[in-house]
């Protein structure tokens, strides 16, 4: 006998498909099988039922070789970390619900953290953007009811969100839209031809790190202004102002953005400049720009930070007041210039995703890796504290990359006697609190 | 909460009874006000001080998508405004966006109990709930947005009285909302395609609706169902020269309607914000005041309620569902645009903006709030906003008091703009000399919103049987100078939230457990609804309708009120 | 950047997307990390074999990934090793002060490297942060 | 003007916060009262007692205090933070934030400084010897408000992003400036001395940046509208004058567009043949010529493989600007 779930909420991309089916055993300890879900979101389900994974805490012996410890003990090495540090560095949030969030930064004041999340590496230099010139956008059934002009700048759906386009930007028939694809024109900025690319009506292959100029003259074209150079970073001066009467002759369009300008040279600006030209289209036709965020619930800890602190990441409680400068407080510049004194990662894994540098870093500090993987940031930590998969062995709330937010569902139970993420905090937060009071 | 408690000898304020200001005795036990109390009660001295209930805020955004936007993409208005942990307190941030904490903190230092979110994006509205949740010490509703959702449209257009009940009773259920909120009627739906709707005669793209059409046919559900609010107006052409005649084309539409509610409420309408929808002139270059002519209609008719939406002259963040405004708006200030159009339901914008004293307009503005408050005839349906933080932030509410109430304050504040004259010369304020009562404070910052919410018999007023939120000044008539009332007014001595002591030497001591009001109506089945729903799910939002409704766990604090309209 | 040095970028790719959340302790996710997207014209101008060992070496870092034909190309100049440690081990930890790598166009130097080994995720780690190499 | 001397007796661990190193705070207190002063290292609270020897007296008011910091400063951020009169010394290298949100005196430091230095400055003169890092006379995050006055010199070179959203003031740049110079600057006057890479005036509204050295790639979005000769701190010379950034909004003064204005010095050999654009050292002799557009001919030729190919075949570095003009002859050639 089995039990099917549906409306089942897929924790791996920002892109929070929210209609997978999943198949679970009758007493719900085994999953079976996931229907809807893209290849990564299937893996990510099935590998719960991973035969080799760890369900005890371990600590990292100077041999590296490591040994199974009681939660009791994680706890108390991890409040003691916590307490004991000047600067601890708490980062992470993105593979986690708000609720577990929300423990995080209750520890976090508690004990004058640094808590950043994800978007340091991701979607940070975009945040940065919004906040010099905001950002004009939608929700991402704007898109699917409305749009016939859609732009992917730097960003890969076809690898990174693999359902984006069939069902919110390319494929989807909606209430204005009941041709499709068929009346959405494509554009697609990238120094690669990608599988996305491929199906571009138009593929602009800008020449990598010329982003920003290629913007600022995608600006200039559409107000018509005379550009200086006949290629512009890398594409030919006609095509620019081809693009530009492509993006203002369309009723409804979209931008979405990736690492491939958040994370090349210019960062922010290159977001600044693709916002403003957003803005700038507004007085032609209706436009709108959404950032493809990566992390599963990475949005939603720039919510729980946004409402509880005032600032989206990187937000540094040392003084007891929240401050916030990614260029300073943000988790690269912290471990580079070496201003933390400890490390505590939950649902992230800084040791595959931050240049080798940060990686050396960590693993000098006082480290502790909540994670339900082996990943190599808990290869590095002196504690690896495995606990539930969030979205599917315990649920949740999480905000989608147009921050809508959708509570996850809980499928099946986790390993006899794992911990969840958010009762490993409070115990921390419990722990921390005696601490302090003595 | 089970404590009991005897306020001695202040001079009490209490329009629901009637009270101008006698020095009597105010008691307190388990957790609502009671005629007696026994020798334990604990005494708290009030002699010599103003004794009023809890505030209570009929308009305020204060949490959700769109404020939390404003907080993560302002960073510079908490630069230098944080306060650190505290013995019984969170770190607070913020100064025109405040983050919850401090949000549910100052509204409890000014003697506020009670605050309205006014406007929740039906599928954000999870958002909202969890900030809600997050906010300390006041009880929060949200009103949902409904003037431009599709459902609306398709029903009104179709004059189907019934499936626009039905559809409203199970909104307000999913999204555990307080009233109907309508913003800029088909105004921001035309938004989605670059385009505004300026009057309310000009039809909705593609609907074939009018604004009129949707307000009426909103008016007409809210007392059909019965609700404990009216429809909460923020009408077309805000903000433009000229535009007080959309607004009393508005005022309009509840000519001959009548109330339907079992909750004491008289208004079948309440505008919002309306020193931004009473200008005159047709350029900024001849902009004046038409707050006479409005305050006139408003006077005149019963059935209405309006709040100020006075300006503050900061450094503040606008934010409203009025997607075309705030786009309106960064096309004269420059600066930073965020913008939020939401599948069926809205849309949204943002825009930091700097009421410059120096600048005529905003001067203007300012004098505009002060003369609707001062020209309303009747405090019971004239309430005191700044539309936070769009106006200014609520947490001037203090020195808006203190510009009311003090001629003299206010006038020193007039006579020293860059363009005094100018300001003269487009509005009356120069010529009014009333200043309002700490009586007619006390009706326009409590029972005059909470009758207007239908909460007239919970909170804003002082009567035996009642929520016991109450609010000590350090003030009395004697000594009604603007400074000392907006000293008094920016932080309590003593606030009961509940029967709980939560503000005490002007400062938070407590977080007692807040409320969530929300509005739970009992309508016959209706199939047609229910199919409507599930097709539109399928066919045009962007998530599955099983994922749609607010479940219990995000409001762990329900105060549910029932309405039967079966 | 100098005449025979590439534009190396890293990013995820389905492959690497499956196989992080199959394990990255797993030979699939080296197997999908460990390699490095080159163009034909670079692997005729560095005289590189296809599917042979090369080391990637910048000023940031060196680490040894498997040469493979591009499966989204042409970007000739430019060089793709998907995200993960050893894309990390080379990326530029550049920020301009804004708190973001340049993960995203470091030059890089090229060669071959037939007779070296692409190390497992955890040998890698380990020899990144302690020097150790089995 | 009174002096008091800090010197750093014991290195902080971490970094240190010492907004208080400033004659506001100092003005009027006796060297006991200033060792008092809070200094804070991560989340603990310590006095700038525990880390310098205070020597001296300051004055009764800011304006009549000096205030000179010795030893190892390397880890010490927030000097001189808001000051409003006075002067400090900085003798040696120091962190981040100095002289951020300045508004009036005096600060000299000798050696280097770290990022955000004068960020949101109004007044006063800051005055760095060597390097300064990134985000030098900018706008904190969020605020449009960035330089808005006040005078910044840098003897050595300039980092990234310096004076992002610059409203005011003056920034004097002796030596070289990393990307995006005055992106989004509604004001003020740059002087480069050195040579600048690229994004130089970027999404500028207004203000104007004068650079003696090379700018090493040149907005699309800017127009080059001629030559000038003209004064600059005592040197005059020839300069091209560029106008943008064409891609923004510009504001109208008596119905004449304001823009931005980039003065790019011409170097003497070039002022004679008559400049027109970007320095023109480099040319390719018609054999070049003919081989590149041979290796390249029936292809799509991007800027950067031809600059490759010909930095490979003829060793030659050409900058971005001149490759696509090359690119375009080859295309009229064909």
């Amino acid at each position: 006998m089995t039990r099917t779930i549906t409306d089942v909420v897929c924790p791996f991309c920002g892109t929070l498909c929210d209609d997978l089916i999943v198949t679970v055993s009758e007493d719900g300890k085994k999953l079976l099988d996931v229907e809807n879900a893209c290849a990564i979101g299937a893996e990510k389900f099935l590998h719960t039922q991973a035969s080799d994974r760890v369900t005890r805490p371990r600590k990292i012996q100077e041999d590296g070789s490591s040994v199974e410890v009681s939660y009791d003990e994680a706890i108390e090495y991890t409040a003691q970390l916590l307490v004991n540090a000047k600067k601890p560095l708490m980062y992470g949030w993105s593979s986690t619900s708000c609720e577990a969030q929300s423990v995080g930064s209750e520890i976090a004041e508690q004990v004058g953290a640094i808590i950043d999340n994800t978007a340091a590496v991701c979607h940070g230099t975009t945040l940065v953007a919004v906040q010099n010139v905001g950002i004009p956008s939608c929700t991402l059934g704007e898109v699917k009811n409305r749009a016939d002009r859609i732009i992917f700048w730097g960003c890969n759906p076809a690898h990174a969100h693999p359902r984006h386009m069939s069902r919110y930007s390319i494929f989807p028939r909606g209430y204005f839209t009941g041709k499709g694809h068929k009346n959405r024109k494509l554009i697609v900025v990238d120094p690669r031809t990608t599988d996305t690319s491929s199906l571009a009506d138009v593929h602009l292959q800008v020449e990598q790190g010329a982003d920003y100029e290629l913007l600022q003259a995608l600006r200039a074209a559409v107000r018509g202004q005379e550009l200086t150079g006949d290629i512009i970073a890398g594409v030919p001066k006609e095509k620019v102002y081809e693009a530009a009467d492509l993006l203002k002759s369309g009723r409804f369009g979209v931008i979405f953005f990736g690492m491939g300008v958040t994370q090349s040279l210019g960062k922010d600006h290159n977001i600044d400049a693709a916002i403003m030209l957003t803005k700038d289209l507004n007085e032609y036709t209706k436009f709108s720009i959404i950032a493809m965020r990566g992390h599963y619930n990475v949005t939603g800890s720039g919510q729980v930070l946004g409402w509880q602190f005032g600032f989206p990441y990187s937000v540094d409680l040392s003084r007891g007041f929240a401050r916030y400068n990614p260029g300073e407080t943000g988790s690269i510049e912290l471990l580079k210039r070496k201003e933390a004194d400890a490390i505590v990662v939950l649902g992230s894994d800084p040791g595959a995703h931050f240049p080798v540098r940060c990686v050396r870093e960590i693993a000098n500090l006082p480290s502790v890796c909540i994670d339900p993987h082996i990943t190599p940031t808990s290869e590095i930590c002196k504690l690896h504290v495995p606990v539930a998969f969030v979205g599917i062995e315990v649920g949740g709330n999480c905000y989608r990359m147009d921050n809508v937010p959708i509570d996850s569902r809980k499928v099946i139970e986790p390993p006899e006697g794992m911990m969840t993420d958010e009762e490993f905090l409070r115990a921390v937060n419990t722990r921390v609190s005696e601490l302090k009071a003595a | 909460m089970a404590d009991e408690y005897i306020i001695r000898n202040g001079q009490v304020y209490d329009p629901k009874q009637g009270i101008k200001g006698d020095v009597m005795d105010i008691c307190i036990n388990n957790g609502k006000i009671v005629s007696k109390v026994s020798k334990k009660a604990k005494e708290v001295d009030a002699t010599g001080k103003t004794v009023m209930a809890g505030a209570v805020e009929i308009h305020a955004h204060v949490a959700g998508p769109k404020v939390n936007e404003g907080r993560n993409y302002r960073p510079e208005d908490k630069l230098f405004t944080c306060r650190a942990t505290g013995a019984n307190t969170h770190m607070e941030a913020g100064f025109s966006i405040p983050t919850t904490f401090r949000t549910g903190y100052n509204y409890a230092r000014m003697g506020y109990t009670t605050v309205m979110e006014a406007a929740m994006p039906p599928i954000y509205a999870r958002h909202v709930h969890e900030e809600i949740k997050d906010t300390p010490i006041v009880d929060q509703g949200a009103f949902p947005v409904f003037g431009n959702n599709w459902f609306v449209f398709e029903y009104l257009k179709n004059k189907e009285d019934a499936n626009v009940n039905a559809y409203i009773a199970w909104l307000l259920h999913v999204t555990k909302g307080y009233a109907i909120k309508i913003v800029n009627p088909g105004g921001s739906e035309a938004w989605g395609w670059g385009k505004n709707c300026d009057t309310i005669h000009d039809p909705v793209p593609y609907f074939d609706i009018t604004p009129a059409e949707i307000m009426s046919g909103l008016m007409k559900a809210n007392e059909q169902l019965g609700l404990p609010h009216s429809i909460h107006v923020h009408t077309n052409n805000l903000g433009n020269p000229g535009n007080y005649e959309t607004t009393l084309d508005t005022f309009r539409l509840a000519e001959g309607v009548k109330t339907n509610n079992k909750f004491g409420r008289e208004q079948v309408f309440h505008h919002t914000h309306v020193q931004f929808h009473s200008y005159g002139g047709d350029n900024w270059g001849n902009f004046e005041s038409k707050a006479k002519d409005v305050m006139n209609y408003v006077n005149q008719n019963k059935n209405i309620t309006i709040d100020l939406g006075c300006v503050t002259l900061d450094e503040t963040t606008t934010m409203t569902a009025d997607g075309p405004f705030e786009h309106h708006l960064t096309e004269l200030n420059h600066l930073k645009w965020a913008n939020v159009d939401v599948e069926l339901e809205t849309s949204s914008g943002i825009v930091p903006y700097v009421y410059n004293p120096d600048i005529k307009v905003c001067a203007i503005q300012w004098a505009i709030g002060l003369e609707l408050g001062l020209l309303a005839k009747d405090p019971m349906r004239t309430f005191i906003t700044t539309d936070h933080p769009n106006a200014g932030p609520f947490t001037r509410y203090p020195r808006v008091f203190g510009w009311l109430m003090d001629q003299k304050y206010r006038n020193e504040r007039l006579s020293t703009f860059k363009y005094s004259e100018k300001v003269n010369d487009a509005t009356s304020l120069g010529s009014l000399d009333r200043e309002i009562t700490l009586y007619e404070l006390a009706q326009m910052t409590r029972a005059g919103p909470a009758k207007a919410l239908g909460l007239t018999d919970m909170c804003g007023g002082l009567a035996p049987g009642m929520d016991a939120n109450v609010a000590i000044y350090n003030i009395n008539a004697d000594s009604l100078d603007g400074a000392s009332i907006e000293k008094a007014f920016s932080a309590a001595d003593q606030v009961f939230k509940c029967g709980t002591l939560v503000v005490d030497n002007n400062d938070i001591i407590t977080e007692t457990d807040k409320r969530t009001l929300w509005v739970d109506v009992k309508v016959p089945d209706n199939k047609q609804v229910e199919r409507d729903v599930v097709m539109k799910f399928l066919k045009y939002y962007s998530m599955n309708l099983a994922n749609y409704e607010v479940s219990d766990h995000f409001v762990p604090h329900p105060y549910v009120i029932e309405v039967d309209a079966t | 950047m100098s005449a025979n040095s590439i534009n190396l970028i890293s990013g995820r790719t389905i492959q690497q997307g499956v196989a992080m959340e199959g394990g990255k302790e797993k030979d699939k996710y080296h197997k999908a990390c460990g390699i490095i997207e080159m163009d034909n014209e670079d692997f005729k101008k560095l005289d590189i074999m296809k599917n042979t060992n090369v080391s990637v070496t910048s000023s940031y870092g060196s680490v040894v990934v498997k040469a493979i034909e591009t499966t989204q190309g042409p970007h000739p100049g430019v060089a793709f090793i998907p995200m993960g440690p050893w894309a990390n081990s080379v990326v530029s930890d550049e920020t301009y002060s804004t708190g973001m790598p340049t993960f995203k166009g470091t030059p890089v130097f090229i060669k071959a490297a037939p007779d070296e080994r692409v190390l497992k995720m955890i040998e890698l780690m380990r020899y990144n942060c302690w020097g150790e190499k089995q | 003007m009174d002096t008091v001397t800090l010197t750093m007796k014991n290195l902080p661990a971490l970094y240190l916060e010492a907004e208080t190193i400033s004659p506001d705070q100092f003005a009027a207190k006796s060297p006991a009262e200033i060792g008092k002063l809070s200094a804070y290292m991560g989340n603990e609270h310590h006095t700038l007692g525990d880390f310098f020897e205070i020597a001296g007296n300051p004055g009764k008011t800011a304006a009549d205090t000096k205030i000179v910091v010795t030893g190892d400063l390397s880890k010490v951020k927030y000097i001189g933070m808001k000051m409003t009169a006075g002067e400090i010394e900085v003798l040696g290298n120091t962190d981040m934030y100095v002289g951020a949100w300045m508004a009036g005196g005096t600060i000299r430091v000798k050696g280097n400084v770290d990022s955000f230095c004068g960020m949101g400055m109004t007044g006063g003169e800051l005055l760095i010897a060597g390097n300064a890092r990134n985000y030098l006379g900018a706008a904190y995050r969020g605020d449009w408000r960035g330089m808005q006055g006040g005078k910044i010199v840098v003897g050595g070179n300039a980092g990234s992003d310096l004076a992002f959203f610059m409203r005011g003031g003056e920034i004097t740049i002796g030596g070289d400036v990393d990307v995006h110079v005055a992106t989004h600057a509604e004001g003020g006057k740059i002087i480069i001395k050195g040579n600048a890479k690229s994004r130089v005036g970027g999404q500028m509204v207004k203000g104007d940046i004068y650079v003696f050295g090379e700018i090493e790639r040149m907005m699309p979005s800017y127009k080059y509208i001629g030559d000038e000769q003209i004064e600059v701190n005592g040197t005059s010379g020839t300069f091209q004058v560029w106008i943008g950034d064409l891609g923004e909004r510009h504001g109208k003064r008596k119905g004449e567009t304001i823009y931005g204005k980039i003065y790019l010095k011409v170097k003497e050999a070039e002022e004679k043949e008559g400049s027109t654009r970007v320095s023109r050292k480099i040319k390719l002799t018609d054999a070049q010529m003919q081989s590149v557009s041979e290796a390249f001919a029936g292809k799509e030729p991007s800027v950067s493989n031809v600059k490759a190919f010909i930095q490979e075949s003829f060793g030659i570095e050409m900058k971005p600007m001149q490759i696509s003009r090359l690119i375009d002859e080859i295309r009229r050639k064909a």
